[in-house]
């Protein structure tokens, strides 16, 4: 309700600062009234006019009205009025005599629109690479060549090809590819032919997502191979992911394809390179994958440039590490591509981050402007014989077009317990669900079974429909016709309609045994406790700060700062110790942040807006009541247990160089050969993971070298170099600067022999296939990032950490900084190693997560949770250990076990767990499950 | 020291409330609660060859008072239970005190097998047409094929006249509502009760439970094999989880995430 | 808190199954099959199992009650019998011995079956005597 | 839990005569090719085991809730 959705809009001025923005939009005309669409289809049936569809990659085709994909929002229909034969030539009209709701509006305006707002938050994404001008690659020339976003299209259920792999080229036969190539690094990396010499960072592991799905959805043996430079998945799980398509089977090739061509002699597609140790080769494919990289659009460009904000030489918004979310206006944020090439995680973080930086400066007048609704009472109905509504959904012609709607309602009115029976075009379109209050108001309903779509996506909409007709919002049942039916048996029209009256008898079974349930409401204490003090649990702290409240920081050493305070400079040159020492002063200048250093998490009691925290520090203990905590307690480099570290002084860690580089220490300046070595404890069989941020370090470090003495020799000894985004430009510089970079593999790691004064380290040209060897004055290893021990962290927290000892995020890309455990929020290298940059982002993006719970006043618990009826419960505690939640505790008195209704998560591990039935998750209680399970069995 | 002077013992330490042993009354070895008001009884207390299961009599006495100090005088299968009822938090180790004796005073099998008396004969109609309770669980299962199994179970079950002896009898059925009088999983007042689910569901309910004590196939009016199905069942729960009732202090596989065990789900053609 | 167990005989049919109260302080908490008895060996059927329930069901009557105007009443002993006698009187009078009809529970012991016989064909003379579990 | 206890009434089942007539398989809502096999696969070889010896040895179900009664209806036709 407090979002305002304006489509086919554009930003033309922005004026005024911070706080006071004047922004003038454009909005273009639709031509078709939102109000009066329900989407029935008819206009796009009847539409003549055929358009290559953009949302398919032009695999597929549209019409000139359309909704660009199923899933958009607003789901309503829209004219493209380049394509329109009305708005073109003025013949045609057909769409306008075939609505039933009377939508269309020919005439429709563009309309200009001012708004005064307080911050403005840029995330217009980015524009994938269109290879069209590569000649070599042949796109355009072969229909089996496609782009990564084409192949994903192709790959999807809702795609051109519902999902089947068959070759573009040879749909009527459905003729299946056996060969794929993905060629890496299509529009990135690539100054010759693309101008675009950032990496996109996302490729590499969407190519290898490709390539297994790709696999899966083959009934033959499928053929992949992905040929790439670096293969950087440096992502959080995304190297166990590699490996494992290496183990099913996809090939990666190191190699830059030079050459595409089709070829209908003697295959489908011809391709040559030149492998790894020099040789020249080719292959046959029969379809090859362009994984092209991310740009921005000059649209995003004019966009900005109108804004004044600062770009880079990509086109990318220039930020600074410290503030990523930041652009160069104040007022003015930005998050996702826009600032750079990202992957899905980091950028509902950066939105997270975005939100939380834009609103810092407005806190004052936070919910000012909200809007806010009045419910009608809620009538009792718990003691009433169930009088059952049915509304029976044709969803267009998405279900009504299979199903036999008329049936399945006349079926459903002679179901027991059933007074009403409705068939609505569109049960969720706006008018209908005013319609249903009305109805259910008037005819007294009770319970209500809608006989529709999932309720994934529709069950809330339907229980605020209830809420405004005065029922008790639980007292509904979705039956799902269009998923588990019509969509499935579109083949079968007379079995999907006596499916659909299976589907509703079952609803109508459980609604019959439906009672209300009721939630209460908790208040929520409105602060924060931030565990940790590094830059990401400082910057946290702050950003809660400024939005308005009071933070306890919980450090464990004497001093803040964490790893920060180590670190020298980031990959944009920018001096890490001068940000850090302005955090501490900031924290310490904060009246509303406590900090209590040297201090250790004791226990927490609690949940979500109500936790009890008992933090130990040297000389007191005391508790702490909060709302939310968030987890910050970062990473530590790890010891090399390799390479002669700790026998010879020229060894040394990334850490320990930027000490010497901090105090210049004399031996750098004496330093004639430098060697680095990458990947050490990373990547390997006990530690599959990728330290994410050595590779630039590493290099950054390297430059160093290179820039106080040119003469210096530096050898960086990699397996991938994983310079991602725009710090690819940091690699090139270093190439440029005479840096030798040398690939080495697992199995022909580096050997390093101590000297008397220097190194010796010897290695692998694969290029020349020859021993080289190198008597380093300084040896830096790259040393793995290790997670701390979080164990009693985690338990006191119920939250959970990978095997690696990561913490665990609630959804690794929609959920990125959210435990599952609500109210507890993550952020910096506790989560994964990440650069200065991400963890600040991170960091801010927990803190606007956190806003979430604490901005509100109350939050409600109960609902569908758990209930333990003593008299049942034979008090054997099985319940309690199968809580994932742990929110089953015994009642020692009693001896029963009670559910804590703020924690339950309606799982309902302990109904199924317990011998005697004690427990009944609510909603969903045997009661109704044995009733739907008789009516599904009743025919 | 006999038996009767450590009770004696026991309960003038006051190391226990009540001592559950038997005595002799009227010719029946019976149950019999010793306490300091009736040491005269301790004349009669005999380790008798018969056994009732004194844990549940634990359980019952506990629960109208928790912290009753409580003497048992147990068997190898009394411990087995008390270990059980331990995890199962229906009783607390602190306020048992169990006083070992050997086992069975008959002409017992080989211990380490403890069943416990002389096992039955097998009559040659039953053997024919029912199972052998002699049988090894694994025997039966190479012996007969798939339909024979089945026909023989459904002989079995078909005998049951609901008498809930199996159920009542139990050391380790605790439930306050049982699975088996609950009208949607088993249909009330039906003879022989609905089969094979109603013995499948106990059989089910008792994984990870049953300590084989044998106590129910010896209430069984209708000799229905039951240790015989409960036998493989504990078979299946010692190779596939690793786990045996009652030998110890761990909790059963059913009441706990995760394993050491790890389970794949099996094909389909298996 | 003291526990006994008191071997007995079921009292529902004729059959005279052994059975075994479980008495936690006085009051009956469970019933068991006496092991060694020689009629039921140990076994005993759903009713032989349930014996405790009706003892100490809230649902037993502890009192005579007489009905009243169509409402039962509580009354002593003495008012009940006095009121049967009267009424079995009247009807013996008015219609003869054989308008009355003896059934009796099989929840009293075979004694009181006897006794009730007895009443039944001495006291006021009908044949028509009969026990739910005649078996 | 679901595959420790799946696990444990197929091994039973198995010892009763009934094998092959209870399946596991994990299945996301993202795998709809996979649920279609499964459950294809599934409905073959059940139809192959032929009805279940156990069929009719149920009871009858009736889906008549308990104190139902059955009220006028109203049938009403929009959108």
């Amino acid at each position: 309700m407090n979002i305002e959705l304006l489509t086919l809009t554009e930003v033309t001025a922005i004026s005024g600062q911070e706080g006071d923005i004047t922004a003038t939009l454009v909005q273009h005309p639709r031509y078709v009234d939102t109000d009066k669409c329900i989407a029935c289809g008819l206009c796009a049936e009847k539409c003549p006019k055929k358009v290559p569809d953009e949302y398919n990659e032009g695999l597929g085709k549209r019409k000139a009205i359309y909704v660009p994909y199923s899933q958009a929002v607003p789901l309503k229909y829209t004219i493209d009025p380049n394509n329109c034969l009305y708005l073109t030539k003025e013949r045609c009209g057909l769409c306008e005599t075939v609505c039933p709701s009377h939508a269309i509006n020919y005439l429709d305006q563009k309309k200009e629109i001012t708004l005064n707002v307080g911050s403005v938050v840029l995330s217009t994404g980015f524009k994938s690479f269109d290879p069209s001008g590569l000649d070599h690659l042949s796109f355009g020339k072969h229909p089996d060549i496609v782009t990564s976003m084409g192949f994903e299209r192709v790959l999807s259920a809702t795609g051109p090809q519902g999902g089947h792999l068959v070759l573009p080229s040879d749909k009527k036969h459905k003729k299946e590819p056996k060969k794929i190539a993905w060629l890496q690094c299509v529009g990135s990396r690539d100054e010759n032919r693309s101008k675009n010499s950032y990496c996109s960072s996302v490729c590499c592991m969407y190519a290898v997502k490709q390539s297994v799905m790709a696999m899966d959805h083959s009934k033959a043996p499928l053929d992949c191979a992905i040929f790439y430079m670096d293969m950087r998945t440096q992502g959080k799980d995304f190297d166990t992911y590699l490996e494992k398509a290496k183990d099913n089977g996809v090939r990666f090739v190191r190699s830059r394809v030079h050459t595409v061509m089709p070829d209908p002699h003697k295959g489908n597609l011809v391709m040559t390179y030149v492998d790894e140790l020099g040789a020249l080769k080719t292959e046959y494919f029969d379809m090859v994958v362009l994984s092209t990289g991310l740009e921005i659009s000059a649209d995003s460009f004019a966009l900005a440039t109108g804004m004044g904000i600062e770009l880079d030489a990509s086109n990318f918004i220039n930020t600074n590490s410290f503030n990523p979310v930041s652009t160069s206006m104040p007022g003015i944020y930005a998050c996702g591509v826009f600032t750079g090439p990202k992957d899905i995680p980091q950028s509902v973080m950066e939105a997270s981050a975005a939100a939380a930086a834009a609103t810092e400066g407005l806190a004052v007048s936070r919910n000012t402007l909200t809007k806010a609704v009045v419910k009608p009472k809620e009538r009792e109905v718990a003691e009433d014989a169930p009088k059952i509504g049915v509304f029976v959904c044709n969803c267009g012609t998405n279900i009504g077009g299979i199903v036999d709607i008329p049936a399945v309602a006349a079926y459903a009115a002679e179901l027991p317990g059933v007074v009403y029976v409705e068939e609505n075009l569109f049960t969720c379109s706006q008018d209908t669900q005013d319609k249903m209050v009305e109805v259910i108001r008037n005819k007294g309903l009770n319970r209500i079974v809608v006989a529709a779509c999932t309720p994934k996506t529709h069950e809330e909409l339907f229980r605020e429909t209830l809420i405004d007709a005065g029922l008790n919002k639980y007292l509904i049942e979705m039956a799902n016709i269009r998923n588990q039916d019509s969509w499935v048996h579109s083949d079968e029209p007379e079995k999907a309609t006596t499916k659909a009256k299976d589907l509703v008898r079952m609803a109508v079974a459980k609604a019959f045994r439906l009672a209300p349930l009721f939630e209460t409401q908790l208040p929520v204490s409105p602060s924060a406790l931030v565990v940790g003090g590094g830059i990401a649990g400082m910057t946290a702290a702050l950003s809660l700060s400024r939005q308005g409240y009071p933070v306890t920081l919980v450090e464990k050493n004497q001093h803040m700062g964490g790893n920060g305070r180590q670190l020298c400079k980031t990959w944009k040159n920018e001096e890490i110790a001068p940000f850090v020492k302005g955090l501490i002063a900031d924290i310490e200048a904060d009246g509303q942040i406590q900090t209590l250093l040297g201090a250790t998490v004791e226990s927490v009691e609690g949940f979500v807006g109500n936790f009890k925290t008992t933090v130990t520090s040297v000389d007191k203990t005391q508790l702490i009541d909060h709302g939310v905590a968030l987890i910050a307690t970062g990473a530590v480099e790890s010891k090399p247990t390799e390479y002669a570290y700790g026998q010879h002084k020229a060894v040394m860690t990334l850490l320990e160089l930027d000490a010497l580089f901090m105090e210049k220490d004399t031996r750098l300046e004496k330093a004639m050969e430098v060697v680095f070595i990458q990947c050490v404890g990373s990547r390997d069989k006990e530690h599959p993971y990728c330290s994410k941020v050595c590779c630039t370090h590493a290099i950054k470090s390297a430059m160093a070298f290179k820039k106080k003495n040119p003469d210096t020799g530096v050898y960086v000894l990699y397996r991938d170099i994983r310079t991602y985004g725009q710090r690819e430009t940091l690699y090139r510089e270093a190439r440029k600067a005479g840096i030798l970079f040398f690939q080495y593999d697992l199995d022909s790691k580096p050997v390093v022999t101590p000297g008397e004064n220097r190194v010796s380290v010897e290695f692998t040209d694969t290029i020349l296939g020859r021993r080289l060897c190198v008597d380093a004055d300084i040896l830096c290893l790259s040393a793995r990032i290790d997670a701390r021990d979080n164990t009693h962290l985690s338990q006191a927290f119920k939250v959970t950490a990978d095997s690696a000892g990561w913490l665990l995020e609630a959804h690794q890309k929609l959920r990125p900084v959210d435990f599952a455990t609500d109210g507890v929020f993550l952020c910096g290298m506790s989560h994964y190693p990440k650069p200065v940059d991400e963890s600040i982002a991170q960091a801010k993006a927990a803190a606007a997560r956190a806003l979430t719970v604490l901005s509100r006043n109350s939050i409600n618990v109960g609902g569908i949770v758990a209930q333990i009826d003593p008299e049942r419960c034979a008090g054997c505690g099985g319940c309690v250990e199968v809580c994932s939640y742990n929110a089953i505790t015994m009642d020692p008195e009693r001896e029963v076990a009670v559910v804590n209704d703020a924690l339950c998560k309606g799982c309902g591990a302990c109904a199924a767990t317990c011998p005697s039935e004690a427990p009944s998750l609510m909603g969903f209680n045997n009661d109704q499950l044995y009733a739907q399970i008789k009516s599904a069995l009743a025919v | 020291m006999n038996i009767t002077k450590q009770v004696e013992q026991l309960l003038k330490q006051g190391d226990v409330d009540i001592f559950l042993a038997y005595r002799e009354l009227d010719g029946h070895l019976i149950p019999h609660g010793y306490t300091l008001d009736n040491l005269e009884d301790l004349e009669n207390l005999k380790v008798s060859q018969h056994r009732y299961s004194l844990e549940k009599v634990a359980t019952h006495l506990t629960e109208k008072k928790p912290n009753l100090k409580i003497g048992i005088v147990a068997r190898d299968c009394n411990q087995r239970a008390l270990n059980l009822l331990y995890t199962w938090n229906q009783l607390s180790p602190e306020n048992i005190t169990p006083l070992m004796v050997n086992c069975c005073p008959s002409q017992t099998r080989n211990h380490s097998d403890c069943t416990y008396l002389e096992p039955k004969k097998t009559g040659t109609f039953k053997q024919k047409k029912g199972i052998d309770f002699n049988e090894n669980p694994r025997e039966f299962m190479d012996n007969n094929d798939n339909g024979q199994r089945f026909s023989r179970w459904m002989y079995e079950f078909s005998k049951c006249i609901k008498c809930y002896g199996c159920r009542n009898i139990c050391p380790v059925c605790f439930c306050t509502d049982c699975s088996l009088e609950n009208p949607d999983l088993v249909e009330p007042g039906a003879l022989p009760p609905e089969i094979p689910i109603f013995h499948l569901v106990r059989a089910t309910h008792m994984a990870g439970r049953c300590i084989d004590c044998g106590l129910c196939e010896d209430a069984c009016p209708a000799e229905i094999p039951l240790r015989f199905l409960y036998r493989e069942m504990n078979r299946i729960v010692s190779d596939v989880f690793d786990y045996t009732p009652g030998a110890g202090l761990e909790k059963s596989p059913f009441t706990i995430i995760g394993n050491e065990v790890t389970l794949e789900p099996r094909p389909m053609d298996a | 808190m003291n526990c006994k167990f008191v071997p007995s005989v079921c009292s529902y049919c004729g059959t005279g199954c052994g059975v075994l109260f479980e008495v936690i302080d006085g009051k009956i908490n469970s019933t068991l099959p006496l092991k060694s008895h020689p009629v039921n060996q140990g076994k005993l059927c759903i009713k032989g199992w349930s014996l405790h329930e009706y003892i100490n069901s809230y649902m037993r009557l502890k009192a005579p009650l007489v009905k009243e105007n169509g409402h039962f009443q509580k009354a002593t002993w003495d008012e009940a019998i006095t009121h049967a006698a009267k009424n079995f009187n009247r009807i013996k009078e008015t219609h003869g011995p054989d308008a009355i009809g003896v059934l009796v529970s099989a929840k009293v012991t075979n004694e009181e079956n006897y006794l009730a016989q007895k009443l039944a064909r001495a006291a006021i003379g009908t044949n028509n005597v009969d026990h739910c579990a005649r078996l | 839990m679901t595959i420790k206890r799946i696990t444990f009434v197929q091994e039973m089942l198995k010892f009763m005569g009934l094998e092959g007539r209870l399946h596991l398989e994990w299945i996301s809502s993202a795998e709809a090719q996979k649920f279609a096999r499964v459950v294809t696969d599934f409905t073959e070889k059940i139809t192959h085991l032929g009805p279940s010896p156990i069929a009719g040895q149920t009871r009858s179900i009736s889906m008549e809730p308990h104190e139902n009664k059955r009220r006028k209806h109203e049938y009403h036709k929009a959108g």
